[in-house]
């Protein structure tokens, strides 16, 4: 365990920086986001969750695939070449690092997607604990820990003055070994007199006592049919917010761009709450906003389960309960259920 | 509400009206959510206090293929853009039932979190039947209280004011919000140099992530397919680029919605990001007031617009 | 694409012209051979009224450094209020670009009439000069097209 | 441009007057009621200016026989306004001279009963500052 | 995907002098689609057409790119080509790589680097074409004359002869038009009424012609070939079928005091009347704001005396809607307002007339029966004095800025007879110009000076002053001279000048057909298409579109019935098939297309649309092809892009914009 007084962090983070690609949450025009480290961005690890999640530094909004040039009649193609220098998201959330979790199980299964891949072969995980947890927060409903990451390279907490840091695995003692001589050694004790401080907060907050009762990988078209999305999808505008703001949604849409010179092909998020999602030549097999919806729910709650061990894919971060425009979220659906007894 | 409650469950029961559209209690006090309602049981979920934010006059564009007549709560500035909609044959006026309910400025969760207040367990003096003058919250970390006014949405501070131009009946009181000019923020911009200005949009827009949300919650954005979801115009209408596409995104969206944008300031309200889209609407319509006359969306359901009209001496481009 | 620092600037301008006056004038301006810079490439619509927001924002996206649109003068459309209704648009247009912090005068609206091929040639060497004047244009376009 | 051009080009200044819109209609002349004191007449002046013969116009006598009533400058139906040119050369004339801008108080001593009313007002109108 | 060929012109060393077509051509084979490309000499020659037919035939062509002149001289001789090798023609495209490149540019390497670009756009374009066919609308047979003049007898005489039915609307109560209230007409000096009468008569005799007098237009919808207008026929208060020109009615009318308009004011008329003695109907009507019947109750004389009981005031209006395949507009014009002109004290002497006013009293018909008298007194002038340009050639907005071309012509002719008649008068002309380009037009007013005797004076008249002895004194230079002249006169004739009828700027509206500011009526082009409105089926027939003596106005008015007759022989309308299109799918239905559309082409339907996953029933726009021009305004007006425009789509553009910027 080593620590570092927090006015010192500017220090850390410019020798993180030497040797690798640094992502931290910025503060600019009043939202936070993991963005690219600069000297003169305005860093911000008080916010406790960042508009997006920090999902863009393994599996970006949109990335380029290959680009086709042209010159007269003769084509190149140009792969895009596959990141190969370390880079180090500081101060990812436990449900954050949680979300990159369930991402692997999409991206490094058979086919392995190589540009994930790579990604994640040269990230390093920095987790920090939550030190207020939030009431949009449900994350102790799927197992995760918010007052000590798992799954992270290193752990730190924000306890008083001082930030403390304990590298978890190989990767985080490497880059533990590269900034040591900012970094003292710290105290087990007062890492777990915050996590009991933390642990207290959670206790008080509703919905991380939200039962799960009746989803994951049990259920197979009882929930599908249910009437009750009928009723639930109706305020959905049908916009991406949730989607884009979730550390978990993995869906994307394969688009060209002309340049003029050729032809970029690059892939970008998509929505499941949009009308072109999955539109193929013949049509789009969910026709509806209520199919649209309740795919998006199911998916998170009955098909990734069944698929995957048991292992839901939503983190309980809450920023889709927070960003929504018209106050739909997935806890909403979830009590739903649970009220109506389905 | 009581009186909302009432009023709809006659309307329900004597068969005037096939349904209702309100807003249902969420499971936090800050968080209720547009709903229908089908009969009286179910209105004991209805809620309408100063969280209620949301604009329902879009919705009457699903509703107006509904049988029967949905009863719709409109406020103030709802009604404008529900007349905008009229005007574009978009809802049905026969397929409506209007209730304009009084407003006292609308509050919200993000509001009170740029106030430092997070967590919000309870909430009092936000109902409309209440001064709206303070309130009493009650937080995960403790007791605090706020002026209503702190908590209020940008868009009521430059609120155009409590008329209704069209409903069937009126229910409940308003209060003026009004504590600015809704040009300020523009005349500010207008007044920073070019360099300024574009640091300042670029900053903002950048942050986009083209969630659509402004684009999907705008009752004058209430095309069955946008622009930039059609092949047409081969514009990328959900990767973000950070370079020109948010721009031209966001210019041509307020652009589409110029002579037709009643202000009501939904843009900004769900935008994720906190981005100030109104800024742009409110651009186009002060250049509308000043170059072609005081002319305000919504007003009536008759007429052209400032873009489907002209005079022989309009001004010339780029000379403003 | 390899750019020569010290070669002279020279900007992509495109032009919109309605097909009953200034495309006419840029043709009279052809036989009178009234000359301009060659960076102006024409596109004919039929009316000014034609022209969308959308295509100079396009152009300025692909890498225009400027967009120029001529029509008929106002009381002489050949559809009688095209023009009208072109000079709102771009009024409000170009009035938003300028909010936005993109240099005034980069886009620009000349009425040219069918007679006016000595006003066309004067407007687009004018036009020219101002553009390259600004310098190009970084602001409007993506970085996807410079590739 | 020499001397007479210049002149010229400084009387369309002064008038605001174009004489090229002239039609040689005559009108000016026909009401005039200098007419007939005039050795260079309204519509006279108004070719001169055009080309530029400014010498003759100067040193003429009509330019003190103009009572500038305007007639000439209402009825032409081109807007030619040769009343104004007069004027114009008038101005130049007394430049030449040397004379200067006299102030509203020195007027009322240089006229005697004798004097139209107009010429008063276009004195006040002509020699203010 | 097109295969397109692209053909790069030399137009001699007019193009290849300055680009290099070689160049050209070796890069257009690089694009995208282009499977053949060469150059030629002459493209629009014999020979270079048989080339692109001949590569259309070899290599299966789709599409073809011309870079050559402006489309504006030979696109339509290229789309022909096209057309009979069996492509369609609007698969052509023409980058203009003369006017708009090699005449502008003299660096071969610049002027090449746009021709190739220039040329890419062309060809981004054509990748996009699709073919477009003409739309076809029937053409009703009929044709609308609006106005009763000689112009619009002339031209409904000469269409009904072609066989063809043709309806005159006149708004007066009689045809005849401001010829009929000539006395003589210039250089011939024929009487006018002589050569006027029997026209008036064959019109109204001819079966295939149709008057409807006392009427107006008083809407216009459709468009070419299927114009419905409908006509309101005012009330006349005598039926027409009953009424059999007696005249009785007239003589015992009571009320007499209404000014007649058709002797300009001169004397006066009773309630019911008809305008003049050879009238056509030689029906009367009432005028209703004169009657007393109307206005009290009381009275009915009228009626008592008609035996035929042609009477009915309880006639209304009553509106006709008829379908026309041609429209020629022939309003005609007025005299211009002289109230703002003080300086001749028109509105302060009765002695101070126009000329139009002095056809009446000279008309044996008129208030004077034909005697030369001043209206104030009674009295044969001694002298009299012409003034010429009252408001023509005028640059304030007291006058107009033109000359109204028949008031020399005109003035000769009243000098000349009155000379005639009255030889111990004296008769005074100030001119500024005469102007008398006209067959046999200088000879006739040399006739006036020399034979004549006519006083012509180089200079213009500076103000007339009524004297208390009833004189009037006419200020004027005398140019020549250089003289200022004061004459006594008993009578002074001002040459007002002309101006359009008041009326023809609310038919100009509802015919979208375009007016100058003068409001004449625009001829589609000055020189080529002169009387022809820019508005398709829209003809223009005498001094609506511009001043006009009668010679002229005939031979206008024949050459506007030829128009409209090449119009009603065909049996059916190509119509331009670059329109708009609205995509049913992405239609919102909301109304703001139809707010811009310059000839209301565009209407609303609720129509079931199918698509993927849709079908409902919705509003959805629809464009009428036959109306729409093609402007393109609606395209920009629409949010979703539903609404586009063939032949310049949004894809097309933004493609040469692409290709352009690239």
């Amino acid at each position: 365990m080593y620590k570092i007084a927090k006015e010192n962090l500017p220090d850390l983070y410019e020798a993180i920086a030497e040797t690798n690609t640094l992502y931290i949450p910025v503060k600019k025009a009043g939202q936070t986001n993991f963005e690219q480290w600069t000297r003169s961005a305005e860093v911000d690890i008080k916010t406790l969750k960042t508009v997006k999640s920090p999902k863009d530094a393994f599996f970006p909004q949109s990335e380029n695939l290959y680009t086709c040039g042209k010159e007269g009649k003769k084509i190149t193609i140009t792969l895009e070449a596959l990141t190969d220098e370390s880079f180090v998201v500081f101060g990812m959330k436990a449900c954050d690092v949680r979300g990159v979790e369930v991402l692997d199980k999409v991206f490094l299964a058979e086919p392995v997607d190589t540009f994930y891949a790579a990604r994640r072969e040269h990230g390093i995980i920095v987790a920090m604990a939550c030190n207020e947890p939030e009431l949009s927060c449900f994350c102790k409903v799927f197992g995760i820990d918010c007052t000590e990451p798992s799954g992270a390279d290193v752990i730190t907490w924000l306890i008083g003055d001082e930030l403390f840091w304990r590298p978890v695995t190989e990767k985080g003692e490497m880059l533990t070994d590269s900034v040591k001589r900012l970094l003292s050694d710290g105290d087990d004790a007062a890492v777990e007199a915050k996590r009991e401080e933390i642990s207290k907060i959670v206790s008080k907050i509703p919905n991380m006592r939200l039962s799960l009762d009746g989803w994951g990988r049990d259920d197979k078209l009882e929930r599908f049919n249910s009437p009750l999305w009928e009723d639930l999808y109706k305020p959905c505008i049908a916009c991406g917010t949730c989607t884009f703001v979730c550390p978990t949604c993995q869906c994307y849409d394969i688009k060209d761009y002309d340049t003029g010179h050729g032809v970029q092909r690059y892939r970008c998020w998509d929505s499941c709450m949009y009308s072109d999602f999955t539109l193929m030549a013949h049509g789009n097999n969910r026709t509806s906003q209520m199919q649209r919806f309740r795919q998006r729910f199911m998916h998170k709650l009955v098909y990734f389960p069944t698929n995957n061990d048991g292992m839901y894919s939503c983190v309980g971060c809450g920023r889709c309960v927070n960003k929504c425009p018209q106050n739909l979220n997935i806890v909403k659906v979830i009590k739903a259920f649970k009220k109506e007894g389905v | 509400m009581q009186e909302l409650i009432n009023r709809t469950k006659e309307l329900l029961a004597d068969g005037t009206v096939a349904r209702v559209l309100g807003w249902r209690r969420g499971d936090l006090p800050t968080n209720p959510e547009p709903a229908y309602f089908n009969d009286g049981e179910s209105l004991s979920e209805f809620v309408y206090n100063g969280f209620c934010g949301a604009n329902l006059s879009k919705y009457m564009i699903e509703a107006s293929e509904l049988d029967g007549r949905t009863l719709v709560f409109l406020k103030p500035c709802d009604t404008y853009s529900f007349n905008q909609l009229l005007k574009e044959n978009r809802v049905d006026r026969e397929k409506a039932y209007i209730i304009g309910v009084g407003c006292k400025g609308k509050i919200s969760e993000a509001s009170l979190n740029a106030i430092g207040i997070k967590n919000v367990i309870d909430v009092k003096g936000a109902e409309l039947t209440d001064a709206c003058d303070t309130l009493t919250i009650e937080t995960l970390t403790g007791n605090t209280t706020c002026a209503y006014r702190d908590a209020m949405l940008e868009r009521c501070h430059v609120c155009r004011g409590k008329e209704y131009v069209v409903y069937d009946e009126l229910i409940g009181d308003s209060a003026d919000t009004v504590d600015g000019d809704r040009f300020d923020e523009v005349r500010k911009i207008e007044a920073m140099s070019p360099e300024e200005r574009f640091a300042f949009f670029k900053a903002e827009l950048s942050k986009c992530i083209r969630c659509n949300a402004c684009r999907n919650v705008c009752p004058a954005c209430s095309c069955r397919k946008c622009v930039f979801d059609s092949t047409k115009f081969d514009s990328a209408q959900k990767a973000n680029s950070d370079s020109f596409e948010e721009k031209m995104f966001h210019i041509i969206r307020a652009f589409h919605v110029a002579g037709r944008c009643t202000d009501c300031g939904e843009c900004s309200r769900v935008c994720p990001q906190g981005i100030p889209l109104h800024l742009l609407n409110r651009k186009f319509i002060k250049d509308i007031n000043t170059l072609y006359g005081d002319f305000c969306a919504g007003e009536s359901a008759e007429g052209a617009t400032p873009l489907t009209s002209f005079t022989f001496g309009d001004a010339e481009p780029g000379t403003v | 694409m390899p750019m020569n620092d010290n070669a002279e600037f020279r900007p992509k301008i495109v032009a919109f012209c309605c097909n009953w006056c200034s495309y006419a004038g840029a043709d009279l301006a052809g036989s009178s051979r009234l000359t301009y810079p060659a960076d102006v490439k024409i596109i004919k619509v039929p009316c000014s009224c034609r022209v969308n927001p959308m295509f100079i924002l396009r152009a300025f996206e692909k890498g225009a450094d400027g967009v120029i649109m001529c029509g008929c003068h106002p009381g002489d459309c050949h559809y009688s209020t095209g023009n009208y209704y072109a000079r709102r648009r771009m009024t409000l247009l170009f009035s938003m670009l300028d909010y936005i912090g993109v240099e005034h005068g980069r886009t620009r609206v000349e009425w040219v009439s069918a007679a006016e091929g000595v006003k066309f040639s004067a407007t687009m060497n004018e036009f020219v000069e101002k553009i390259k004047s600004l310098g190009k244009n970084v602001r409007l376009g993506d970085l996807r097209c410079r590739s | 441009m020499n001397k007479s051009d210049l002149l010229a080009e400084q009387i369309r200044e002064i008038s605001g007057v174009n004489p090229k819109k002239c039609m040689k209609c005559g009108k000016c002349s026909a009401t005039c009621p200098s007419f007939d004191k005039m050795d260079i007449k309204p519509h006279q002046f108004v070719s001169y200016v055009d080309n530029d013969d400014i010498e003759p116009l100067t040193k003429s006598k009509s330019l003190w026989h103009c009572l500038s009533c305007f007639a000439c400058v209402e009825r032409c139906p081109r807007g030619v306004k040769p009343g104004k040119l007069i004027d114009a050369a008038r101005q130049i004339a007394e430049r030449q001279r040397g004379g200067d801008y006299l102030t509203p108080d020195e007027i009322p001593e240089l006229f005697d009963e004798d004097t139209p009313q107009q010429l008063i007002v276009s004195a006040f109108r002509r020699y203010r500052k | 995907m097109q295969r397109i060929g692209v053909f790069v012109c030399h137009c001699g060393s007019n193009i290849a002098a300055t680009v290099d077509v070689k160049k050209v051509t070796e890069t257009a084979l690089m694009e995208p689609g282009v499977v053949h490309a060469e150059d030629y000499q002459y493209m629009c020659s014999e020979a270079g057409q048989a080339k692109i037919a001949a590569a259309i035939a070899e290599k299966n062509l789709t599409g073809i790119v011309v870079c050559s002149c402006s489309p504006r001289m030979h696109e339509t001789t290229f789309r022909t080509c096209a057309e009979r090798a069996g492509i369609n023609p609007y698969m052509v495209e023409i980058a203009n790589i003369r006017e708009h490149c090699s005449w502008i540019h003299k660096d071969v390497e610049e002027a090449t680097k746009k021709a190739v670009i220039l040329m890419r756009a062309a060809v981004a374009k054509v990748n996009l074409n699709t073919p477009l066919k003409p739309g076809e609308s029937r053409v009703t047979k009929r044709a609308l004359v609006i106005g009763g003049g000689i112009a619009g007898i002339q031209t409904a005489l000469d269409i009904a002869d072609a066989g063809y039915e043709v309806d005159i609307v006149e708004k007066t109560p009689s045809i005849g038009g401001r010829m009929s209230q000539l006395d003589k007409t210039f250089p011939t000096l024929d009487c006018s009424a002589c050569i006027l009468t029997p026209k008036m008569v064959e019109a109204a005799a001819h079966d295939k012609i149709n008057i409807y007098t006392y009427s107006e237009v008083e809407q216009v919808s459709g468009f070419v070939g299927d114009f419905t207008v409908d006509i309101r026929k005012k009330a006349r208060s005598v039926d027409m079928n009953k009424c059999t020109g007696c005249g009785l009615c007239q003589e015992k009318c009571p009320s007499k005091k209404t000014p007649s308009e058709f002797n300009r004011g001169l004397n006066t008329r009773t309630a019911i009347y008809t305008p003049f003695a050879q009238a056509i109907p030689n029906v009367p009507v009432i005028d209703r704001e004169a009657c007393i019947k109307f206005k009290t109750g009381k009275c009915g004389l009228c009626s008592k005396v008609c035996a035929a009981g042609a009477i009915d005031y309880e006639q209304k209006d009553e509106i006709i809607t008829r379908k026309y395949g041609a429209i020629v507009v022939a309003t005609g014009f007025d005299v211009i307002k002289l109230d703002k002109y003080d300086e001749y004290a028109y509105s302060q002497s009765r002695d101070v007339i126009t000329s139009l006013e002095l056809e009446r009293i000279m008309n044996a018909a008129g208030p004077t029966k034909g005697h030369l008298q001043r209206l104030s007194d009674g009295r044969e002038p001694k002298n009299i004095v012409f003034v010429q340009c009252v408001g023509s050639r005028c640059a304030d907005e007291r006058g107009k800025s033109y000359c109204s071309k028949i008031c020399c012509m005109y003035t000769a002719k009243h000098a000349m007879l009155i000379r005639d008649k009255y030889p111990d008068v004296n008769v005074t002309v100030f001119y500024i110009d005469v102007r008398t380009p006209g067959k046999n037009f200088d000879e006739f007013y040399r006739r006036a000076v020399e034979e004549y005797g006519v006083n012509y004076i180089k200079g213009q008249v500076g103000k007339v002053c009524p004297e208390p002895d009833g004189s009037l004194t006419v200020y004027a230079s005398d140019l020549l001279d250089n003289k200022q002249l004061r004459m006594s006169a008993d009578m002074v004739v001002l040459a007002a000048a002309i101006e359009p009828s008041a009326s023809v700027r609310q038919i100009a509206t509802m015919l979208t057909a375009s007016i100058d500011t003068n409001n004449f009526l625009t001829e589609a082009h000055p020189k080529l298409r002169p009387v022809e409105s820019p508005t398709a089926g829209v003809f223009l027939s005498g001094v609506c579109q511009g001043p006009k003596d009668i010679p002229e106005t005939v031979a206008q008015a024949g050459a506007a019935a030829v128009k409209a007759i090449g119009l009603l022989a065909k049996d059916k309308l190509m119509t331009n098939p670059c329109t708009a299109k609205a995509d049913e799918l992405m239609c919102n239905g909301c109304s703001q297309c139809a707010n811009v559309c310059p000839y209301g082409a565009i209407s609303y339907e609720t129509r079931l649309v199918m698509g993927p996953g849709v079908r409902e029933n919705r509003r959805v726009a629809v464009v009428n092809n036959a109306l729409c021009q093609g402007c393109g305004a609606c395209t920009v007006t629409c949010p979703s892009g539903a609404m586009d425009l063939q032949g310049f789509s949004n894809r097309q553009i933004i493609a040469e914009v692409d290709a352009i910027c690239r």
